[in-house]
């Protein structure tokens, strides 16, 4: 490591699944997919909107099922020119070979055929059309380097560094459980990444991550806890970005689990399908103290579906329509139906207690503190929630054994695979799976809706639909969303001096979709660079601590010295 | 007993772990009237989360807003109760075998002895964070991981106790005098090998408590249960070490290793009371 | 490890008594016929308590809740057809006692099966990390054993005094802290606070040749003062009452007697004998050490086995926490048995 | 003594065979034994270390199971079911050697001499009985040692508060293995005088285990003398004791302070997990080898032919030289036999 | 005979324990000349061992000595570190009762030999093996043996070693402490032989230990008789056994019964009482409690060793003047009665 050599470091909790994006499904992998192979399109940070990537440009037949892409003339990093034939062999490989779509076979599941007419012109014809073509998340590998791979399930791509691909950086060493060390593309048509060398540096706990950022080891932390970024935000030379968040956070009450064919299973507590008793668990929670205390004020309490962040689809409700926090009017609605208290405070009609089993994602500290609350609030009500944290909510979701589950996705810039899971069509065919959602939704009106804005192709009309259909979940109770939390993210601005987030400005730098970030980061310019120093730790726990330590060991040594000076005497 | 305690008082270790123990179960006991049960509510939390330590909260607040004194005192009701439930079961799983396999002989004694040691040889922690993800996470599960996974130790001991005390000459005379096995068992060596299981008893507990911290640690605890274990794992979830919250993770650390100290303290000061060979040196 | 009930040894002094008082008088005609018995029972028993181990492993994490498919698959949905062919691929289809004979099979092949979530083989994931941890864990019970064994006998030979009250003191109270609480309350003041020692993993990326082995060095320090203070309480108190126990002996007035040095006493007649306990606590506690290095590996970021368990346990990918778990026991097991394999070295009376 | 009185307790061809360790050749620790015990006699068990007297002793009491042989109380052979053990063990005691052991330390001196009549369910005036048996042992008055612990307790009080143990349950038979073996020579003789006490007043029969000649002369009526397994030697205590018979008996109380000079027999204790053929004292018979028994022509006897198991009564040396001996003066056959 | 090889002045030991000092020795005088066997007996507790590790300073730092151990003229109680060293082994050597424990079961038989001869004499490792195979030869064991560990002999063997390891520096003195307690009848006669000639052959003074008068009375010269941290009679070897002027000293000596004497067949002989406690001892002779024939005055009088007859003294009011009457109200200086 020459001295004026500039690298940047991102402590990432992730360990490397596997290198090959064949394989690769983790954050951290698919993040190195985007930034080691080109794919097909990307998405502009400043607009969200699709632009050309490896294709430079793209035409679609009339019916929509034959998409012909242009595919730019650039090099592999080991010098091969790209071809269409490149791009034609990797989605045929997904398409013949089980394992080798086994990250991203859902883009080639509705595929008829790939061809490559020529070394610039691929063609993909469909069976159906597919909205995805745009949004390919597909990193199109190096064919000539590929081919000799043999078994795709077995082949990991983490023998042979520096790795042949095409994007902005090169995956050029990789410690397994330490570092993932990338170089970068100096020819990469984009133009080359600013920094010399871009290090993801396995730190497994999130403290240590922050400790390290701090030290100095580190330049980018991701997934801050909001005590985490109130500290850092006066920590000196370093700088907290608290952007949008695009996964919103949510709960949903079990109505019934069953199959398309309306076939019901599991032991959900019936009482929740009943539409009163949602209503007044819902009016239970306090989505404003759970955005302010769990998540620390970083947040924004919110019931719509589709995350404030994009402005075009959000929805929220309005005056009336809300079903907002009040314990006491939960209590009177189920007065009113007929769910007296017990004598152990908790409500019962007929037999149906109101006391669910709660089950929360146990690695994730807010939903756990938010159940908390929400335990309490719904005890004033009447109702008990008996929360129990699970590691995997996966198999009680197949199983329909549950009540209510904590829950959260990621929303893409376009709607519609979100929207889509909740449809009826999406229940589970067969009992145990596969079930696309997790709130056994399924309410008729809304899946016209979701038929009517696939058909909308004006954008401000198909957002109202998509508007509407927000309401209708909103109002039915089943998937109930309390808000969505800022992604919480901190770099040493003494080594980096700007980076574009997506959205630019105010997104986010980490778990982009693209390489904007890492592509885009700046390094400081030594000239105004400041002694680097860690300050910021906070005294409170360095005295605390360190007092604690320190006597313990002071005292050893202390008593080692003096030992050695009573060894001399010659006891008997 | 009189004669226990006034050898006891000599161990000045053993009364400062005495003295902390009183501290803490007393404080375990009346927590309920001290604090009351407010202090835990997290909706309606004393304070606003995170505050430093001030006059009105000593140890400051949790990501909550409760008070971290509150919490500890409540904890040490959980960590203690776990520590002696845990330990109970041990003891009396361990006892019983120990005393079954030293006293009989033949092919029970070599079936226990057997099973003893599958379960000695399998490291415990890793049995018992097992156990905890098979059982699901609560404390009762914690309770049977602990309890179910160092019975062995006390079993081995127990054993050795029992066949030492066999050995004695009282033992042939009470068979002598026409005493069966249960006489044997109960009138001649339980009371002799209950001291070492009260030692024992002592140190399990501290090893005990120490488990849980370790189960909630790795993130298989009960979040939901303020004990201590899994208040500093809910201090590390809120990132307390990289943010200067010192006084979220410090008290519950010292919490812990205060009474793990203490009753290690108390378990050597009882072991030295009771091995008058340990005693005299 | 810090977990370990502090009385974890006592039963293994009983023990080495009771193999004492069972030493015969050997006599040589017999000595090579005994030795292949007493070897003989000895690797039966290893051999005995493997095979339970597998049994508990394969069955025990069978009923952590989890569907192992759903882990092969990430947690993305996936249709019933694609479940079964994976439940056929892993032969979870299989009756559940076939199973465990083809993983026992498998096991006594080496043959652990493939993580759920790695679709790696379980051994070549245990061979990329066995390196950090045998490195950590060997140090740390090297520098415990040395230190601890050191202290213990400097304070049983002048028992009673402060040095000795102090010194047992101090390790009783890093005995009875948290592990992995201790390991915090280091990064943050000696790594992040003072900035002496970097605050996890186990290298600088890029840094090479010997720059590299100091480096590693450097790293490790943190994690090695952890798990020593939290493990070395144990020798020194085995040592120190072992020691103790000695100090009483009619031999160590004899040796007086003939006109030792204090020092020659101790070191030629009372340690030798009071090492022998300590031997047996010694190997029986590398097994739990490797385990403890799960709590610190995880602290410290260290990239090593223990830190593969926990996340295997979490997810759970049952051939990989299986395996592990195999392989955890089957390190105490062998550890057990070369310490009763070395054990008639060193003490005479218990030689076969 | 006489033989005519019929024997309280009998033990024919008893054998006890203890499994080898670790592969190693089996002990024969009880080879062989006869001995009867007759009410209100005292018979004293001599030997070397490791000969079987404990073993002997124990088997007598149903402590230990008789590989051979059969132990018979009042003619009637021991049964070793629980009951029948219970039962036997209501009348035959035993006391050991090591006071300090033999008492629970945790039990008071009350509960320990109160234990055999819980065990036997015999709670009704279970205060008097342990007074009185306390006081017959000597410890008067009573009440004042019922709540005292052993350790509160010297040797010699240990050691009768045991002997009160015993006799709290009035046995017929109490067999006593070195029961002043571990005590301070000043205390030994009251014990002593105890037993004999003991057996003028209650007429008890009494088996001392020993290997104090000295104890044998002080109090019991017959000795049987032991040596490998099997008795080597019995009769009236003036006899043995004074004209022994067996080279072994006869090199035992030579070694005796006053025993003249003393006869220090060469090698090992003997083991009897190696027991000899022929004659089992041969390999260290003194008698053999100064050429005694070469003189008498019986050498290659005593190397080659073991002796008959003796019969436990009446005046008898399982010796070769004995026999020759006695041959020449009486032209008996068989072993030598002197009627008492 | 030039000056006592061994001179003990007015010795006590007393123990620190919890519950008080113990006083284990109270104010010994004994002598010892070049060649003499003196045989030392008593009750459990009475001593013994304590007055033995005594000569040698080899008692516990819990122990507190006073008086003088004068060994060859030269005061043990007093000597450096480095000179006691040199005395140990060299000068006077012990052979402890329990052969198991004194043996370190770790080392060869013969590097326990060897270890003294190599510390107090400038010799090679060779001729230091020599001398061993030499010793183990002459208490009658195989020169291979050395190469055996203690378990691997029997207790017999064990103590033989033991000698042979006190014989390995030719020192001026063996103290045997109880050598053959816990060893079978006729094996404690091969020791006692054993030693008896060893000692002899060699001029060696020996100073034994035990609680059977019989035995000490057989091999020693001399006798002397230990009650309660005290020398109460001290004799020639045959007269204290047989007419032994101290009732304490009687009643030993008639524990053990003569067989074939018709005087104690069925007359076992004892000694009613029990043994003091060192902490809590009668007033006046701490025997009196226990004597049969004690005078009214014996709570008072104190009395120190007085010579009954020539060469034999006791401590005992009887044997003084007028039974020790005119000595009852103060104790007597010592110096004046033992002389
Ligand atoms: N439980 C046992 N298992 C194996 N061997 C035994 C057992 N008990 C006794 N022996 C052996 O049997 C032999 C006789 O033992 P026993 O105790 O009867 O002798 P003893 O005459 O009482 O000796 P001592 O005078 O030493 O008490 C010994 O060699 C002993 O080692
Ligand atoms: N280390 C010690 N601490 C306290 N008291 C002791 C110690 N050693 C011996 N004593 C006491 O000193 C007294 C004399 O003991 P010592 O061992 O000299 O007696 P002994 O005559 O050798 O007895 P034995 O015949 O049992 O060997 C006893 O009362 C004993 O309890
Ligand atoms: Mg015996
Ligand atoms: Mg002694």
């Amino acid at each position: 490591e020459t001295k004026d050599e500039k690298t940047l470091t991102i402590a990432v909790s992730q360990e490397v699944d596997s290198l090959s994006p064949f394989l690769a499904v983790r954050r951290l992998t698919t993040a190195l997919g985007r930034l080691s192979y080109d794919f097909l399109t990307n998405y502009d940070p400043k607009t969200g909107k699709t632009i050309p990537a490896l294709a430079e440009s793209w035409t679609t037949s009339p019916d929509g099922l034959t998409w012909t892409y242009k595919i730019r003339d650039t090099k592999w990093t080991d010098g091969t020119p790209i071809t269409a034939e490149d791009a034609r062999w990797t989605f045929d490989t997904m398409m013949k070979d089980e394992a080798a779509a086994t990250a991203n076979g859902n883009f080639v599941e509705n595929f008829e055929s790939v061809s490559a007419p020529d070394p610039r012109t691929l063609e993909v014809k469909l069976k159906a059309p597919q909205a995805t073509m745009l949004a390919l998340d597909v990193p199109i590998l190096p064919k000539h380097k590929w081919e000799k791979a043999g078994d795709f399930a077995k082949f990991n791509n983490d023998k042979e560094f520096p790795i042949v691909g095409s994007g902005p950086w090169v995956i050029s060493a990789y410690e397994v459980n330490q570092s993932i060390t990338l170089t970068p593309n100096k020819d990469f048509w984009r133009g080359a990444p600013k920094f010399d060398k871009l290090v993801f540096r396995y730190i497994d706990d999130s403290d240590a991550q922050v400790e390290a950022l701090k030290a100095g080891e580190v330049d980018f932390v991701s997934g801050l806890t909001p005590a985490q970024a109130k500290a850092l935000d006066s920590a000196k030379d370093i700088t907290v970005n608290k952007a949008k968040g695009k996964r919103f956070q949510a709960i949903t009450l079990n109505p019934g689990a069953r199959l398309q064919d309306g076939t019901t299973f599991g032991d959900g507590n019936k009482a929740l399908q009943d539409p009163v008793v949602r209503e007044a668990l819902v009016r239970t929670i306090d989505r404003e103290a759970i955005y302010k205390t769990a998540y620390g004020g970083f947040g924004e309490a919110n019931g719509g579906y589709i995350p404030s962040r994009y402005k075009d689809y959000h929805w929220q409700p309005e005056g009336d329509a809300v079903i907002g926090f009040d314990t006491a009017k939960a209590g009177q609605m189920l007065d009113a139906a007929g769910y007296a208290k017990g004598s152990d405070g908790i409500r019962a009609k007929g037999g149906l207690k109101l006391s669910f089993r709660f089950n929360v994602h146990a690695d994730n500290p807010q939903y756990i503190q938010a159940a908390e609350m929400m335990r309490e609030w719904a005890k004033e009500a009447g109702i008990e929630l008996k929360v129990e944290p699970v590691s995997e909510v996966g198999a009680l979701l197949d199983a329909g054994t549950y009540d209510i589950l904590t829950t959260g996705w990621s929303v893409n810039p376009d709607p519609d695979y979100i929207l889509g899971i909740n449809r009826c069509s999406g229940l589970p065919a067969k009992a145990g799976g596969p079930y696309l959602s997790d709130a056994y939704y399924c309410n008729p009106e809304y899946d016209k809706l979701y038929a009517a804005q696939l058909a909308e192709l004006d954008p401000p009309k198909r957002a109202e639909i998509v508007k509407q259909m927000q309401e209708k979940l909103y109002e039915d109770n089943i998937f109930v969303v309390w808000g969505y939390a800022d992604q919480l993210e901190a770099f040493r601005s003494d080594v980096i001096a700007s980076m574009t987030p997506q959205p630019d400005p105010g997104g986010n730098y980490d778990s982009q979709d693209g390489y904007w970030s890492w592509w885009s980061a700046k390094p400081v310019g030594d000239e105004d660079k400041a002694a680097a120093d860690s300050g910021g730790t906070s005294s409170g726990l360095v005295l605390g601590g360190g007092a604690v330590v320190l006597a313990a060991l002071a005292a050893g040594f202390v008593l080692l010295r003096r030992r050695g000076g009573s060894a001399a005497d010659d006891r008997e | 007993m009189a004669k226990f305690w006034g050898d006891y008082r000599q161990n000045r270790a053993g009364l400062f772990g005495l003295a902390v123990l009183a501290v803490f179960v007393l404080s375990a006991l009346l927590v309920p009237w001290i604090v009351g049960e407010d202090a835990l509510s997290v909706t309606r939390p004393a304070g606003e989360p995170l505050q430093p330590p001030s006059g009105e909260f000593w140890l400051g607040t949790d990501r909550s807003g409760r008070s971290v004194l509150d919490l500890i005192l409540w904890g040490s009701r959980v960590s203690l109760t776990v520590g002696f439930a845990a330990t109970l079961i041990s003891i009396a799983v361990g006892s019983l075998i120990g005393i079954l396999a030293g006293h009989f002989h033949g092919w029970l004694s070599g079936l226990l002895l057997r099973v003893t040691d599958w379960f000695l040889v399998m490291p415990t922690l890793v049995l018992a964070v097992a156990l905890a993800a098979v059982l699901g996470r609560s404390l009762s599960t914690i309770v049977i991981a602990i309890g179910v996974t160092s019975w062995p130790t006390t079993a081995r001991l127990v054993r050795a106790q029992t066949l030492a005390v066999e050995a004695r000459p009282y033992i042939e005379r009470a068979r002598a005098l026409g005493g069966g096995h249960w006489h044997v068992m109960t009138r001649h060596v339980l009371p002799n090998v209950m001291p070492i299981v009260l030692a024992q008893t002592t140190l399990m507990v501290a090893g005990a408590i120490l488990t849980e911290s370790t189960v909630a640690f790795l993130g298989l605890g009960d979040p939901t249960v303020p004990s201590w274990g899994s208040t500093i794992q809910a201090a590390r979830d809120t990132g307390a070490v990289s943010s200067g919250l010192w006084w979220y993770i410090l008290p519950p650390g010292i919490a812990i290793a205060l009474v793990a100290l203490a009753f290690t303290l108390c378990g050597r000061a009882i072991e030295g009371v009771l091995n008058p060979r340990l005693r005299n040196r | 490890m810090t977990e370990l009930p502090p009385s974890d040894a006592v039963p293994h002094l009983d023990e080495v008594r009771d193999r004492g008082d069972r030493g015969a008088r050997g006599r040589d005609g017999d000595r090579l016929r005994r030795t292949t018995a007493y070897l003989g029972k000895r690797l039966l028993g290893a051999a005995v308590s493997l095979v339970a181990v597998i049994f508990t492993s394969f069955f025990l994490f069978r009923i952590i809740p989890g569907d192992p498919v759903r882990v092969m698959t990430h947690g993305r949905p996936v249709t019933i057809e694609q479940k079964e062919a994976l439940a056929r691929e892993f032969g979870l289809d299989r009756p559940l006692l076939e199973q465990f004979v083809s993983y026992l099979l498998g096991v006594l092949r080496f043959d652990f099966g493939e993580s759920f979530q790695y679709n790696r083989p379980v051994l070549s994931m245990v061979g990329e990390r066995l390196g950090p941890t045998m490195l950590l864990v060997g140090a740390s019970l090297a520098i415990s054993i040395a230190l601890g064994l050191w202290l213990g006998v400097q304070g049983a030979w002048k028992h009673g005094g402060t040095a000795d009250r102090v010194n047992t003191g101090v390790a009783l109270t890093l005995w009875s802290v948290p592990s992995f609480w201790l390991g915090l309350i280091l990064i943050v003041v000696f790594a992040s606070g003072l900035g002496w020692f970097p605050t996890s993993g186990m290298k600088t990326p890029g840094v090479t040749g010997f720059d590299a082995v100091l480096d590693v060095a450097h790293h490790m320090v943190l994690p090695l003062v952890t798990l020593v203070a939290v493990v070395y309480a144990q020798y020194l108190l085995v040592m120190r009452s072992s020691l103790l126990d000695e100090m009483g002996s009619d031999y160590l007035t004899t040796a007086r007697a003939k006109g030792l040095r204090d020092t020659e006493v101790k070191r030629r007649h009372a340690v030798p004998n009071a090492l022998l306990p300590a031997t047996t606590l010694v190997f029986i506690n590398v097994g739990f050490v490797l385990f403890g290095a799960v709590l610190v590996e995880t602290v410290f970021s260290w990239p090593g086995l223990g830190k593969l368990f926990y996340e295997g346990l979490s997810v759970p990918d049952l051939p990989l926490v299986q395996g592990l778990f195999v392989i955890f026991s089957a390190a105490v097991i062998l550890m057990n048995l070369v310490s009763d394999l070395i054990y008639p070295l060193i003490d005479p009376r218990v030689r076969p | 003594m006489t033989d005519t009185r019929a024997p309280l307790i009998s033990a024919r061809d008893l054998r006890v065979t203890f499994p080898g360790r670790r592969g190693g050749a089996s002990a024969r620790a009880v080879d062989g034994v006869n001995l009867d015990v007759a009410e209100g006699e005292i018979v004293a068990l001599v030997g070397e270390s490791g000969c079987g007297k404990t073993t002997l002793a124990r088997t007598l009491l149903g402590l230990q199971r008789p590989t051979g042989g059969t132990v018979s109380y009042r003619g009637q052979p021991l049964g070793y079911g629980s009951k029948a053990l219970k039962a036997y063990r209501r009348e035959a005691q035993l006391i050991l050697q090591d006071p300090s052991g033999s008492l629970n330390p945790r039990h008071t001196v009350y509960d320990a001499v109160a234990e055999g009549l819980r065990i036997h369910g015999e709670v009704a005036d279970e205060r008097d009985r342990v007074a009185d048996a306390l006081s017959r042992a000597g410890m008067r008055p009573p009440e004042r040692f019922f709540l005292r612990y052993p350790h509160e307790l010297s040797g010699g009080q240990r050691q009768r508060v045991v002997i009160a143990g015993a006799l709290v349950l009035d046995p017929t038979l109490i067999v006593a293995d070195e029961p002043v073996a571990s005590l301070d020579a000043s205390v030994r003789g009251e014990i002593l005088a105890l037993m004999l006490r003991l057996r003028e007043e209650l007429g008890l029969a009494a088996l001392v285990v020993t290997h104090d000649l000295g104890l044998a002369w002080n109090i019991a009526d017959r000795v049987a003398v032991m040596y490998l397994g099997r008795i080597i030697e019995t009769g009236p205590v003036e006899k043995i004791l004074t004209a022994p018979e067996h080279p072994y008996t006869q090199a035992l109380l030579s070694v005796l302070p006053e025993g003249g000079q003393p006869v220090v027999l060469s090698g090992e204790p003997p083991d009897p997990s190696r027991v000899p053929g022929g004659c089992r004292f041969h390999v260290r018979c003194q008698s053999l080898a100064s050429g005694v028994a070469e003189a008498a022509g019986v050498a290659d006897l005593c190397r080659t032919k073991d002796l008959p198991v003796l019969d436990g009564r009446g005046t008898q040396a399982a010796c070769h030289l004995a026999q020759a001996r006695q041959l020449a003066t009486s032209g008996e056959g068989g072993h030598v036999q002197h009627q008492g | 005979m030039t000056s006592p090889l061994l001179r003990l002045e007015g010795l006590s030991v007393g123990y620190r324990t919890r519950d008080g000092v113990v006083p284990a020795v109270r104010g010994v005088d004994l002598t010892l000349a070049r060649g003499e066997k003196l045989g030392v007996a008593g009750e459990s507790g009475s001593g013994k061992s304590t007055l033995a590790l005594a000569l040698l300073r080899l008692l516990p730092p819990s122990a507190t000595v006073t008086g003088r151990v004068l060994l060859d003229g030269e005061d043990v109680t007093e000597m450096g570190w480095g000179r006691l060293r040199a005395v140990r082994w060299a000068g006077a050597s012990i052979i402890f009762q329990g052969a198991m424990h004194s043996l370190n079961p770790v080392q060869t038989i013969g590097d326990q030999i060897t270890e003294p001869i190599l510390r107090h004499q400038k010799v090679s490792r060779e001729s230091a093996d020599t001398r061993v195979a030499e010793l183990l030869g002459q208490v009658g064991m195989l020169p291979d043996r050395a190469r055996s560990y203690p378990h691997e002999l029997s207790g017999g063997q064990r103590q033989r070693v033991m000698i042979a390891m006190a014989l390995a520096c030719e020192p001026d003195l063996v103290i045997a402490d109880e050598p053959t307690t816990a060893l079978d009848v006729m094996v404690q006669a091969q020791i006692l032989t054993l030693i008896e000639d060893l000692v002899a052959r060699r001029g060696i003074s020996l100073l034994m230990i035990s609680h059977d008068l019989s035995v000490l009375s057989d091999v020693c010269d001399r006798l002397a008789i230990m009650y309660a941290g005290r020398v109460v009679e001290v004799g020639p070897a045959d007269e204290v056994f047989r007419q032994a002027r101290h009732p304490y000293g009687a009643a030993l000596a008639s524990a053990f019964p003569t067989v074939g004497d018709p005087a104690s067949r069925m007359r076992p002989q004892g000694l009613a009482g029990d043994p003091p406690d060192p902490q809590a001892l009668p007033s006046g002779c701490a025997f009196h409690p226990r004597c049969a024939v004690r005078l009214e005055h014996c709570d008072a009088v104190d009395p120190q060793l007085w010579p009954a007859t020539e060469g034999h003294d006791v401590a005992c009011v009887r044997v003084l003047p007028d039974d020790g009457r005119s000595l009852a109200p103060g104790p007597t200086r010592a110096e004046e009665a033992a002389r």
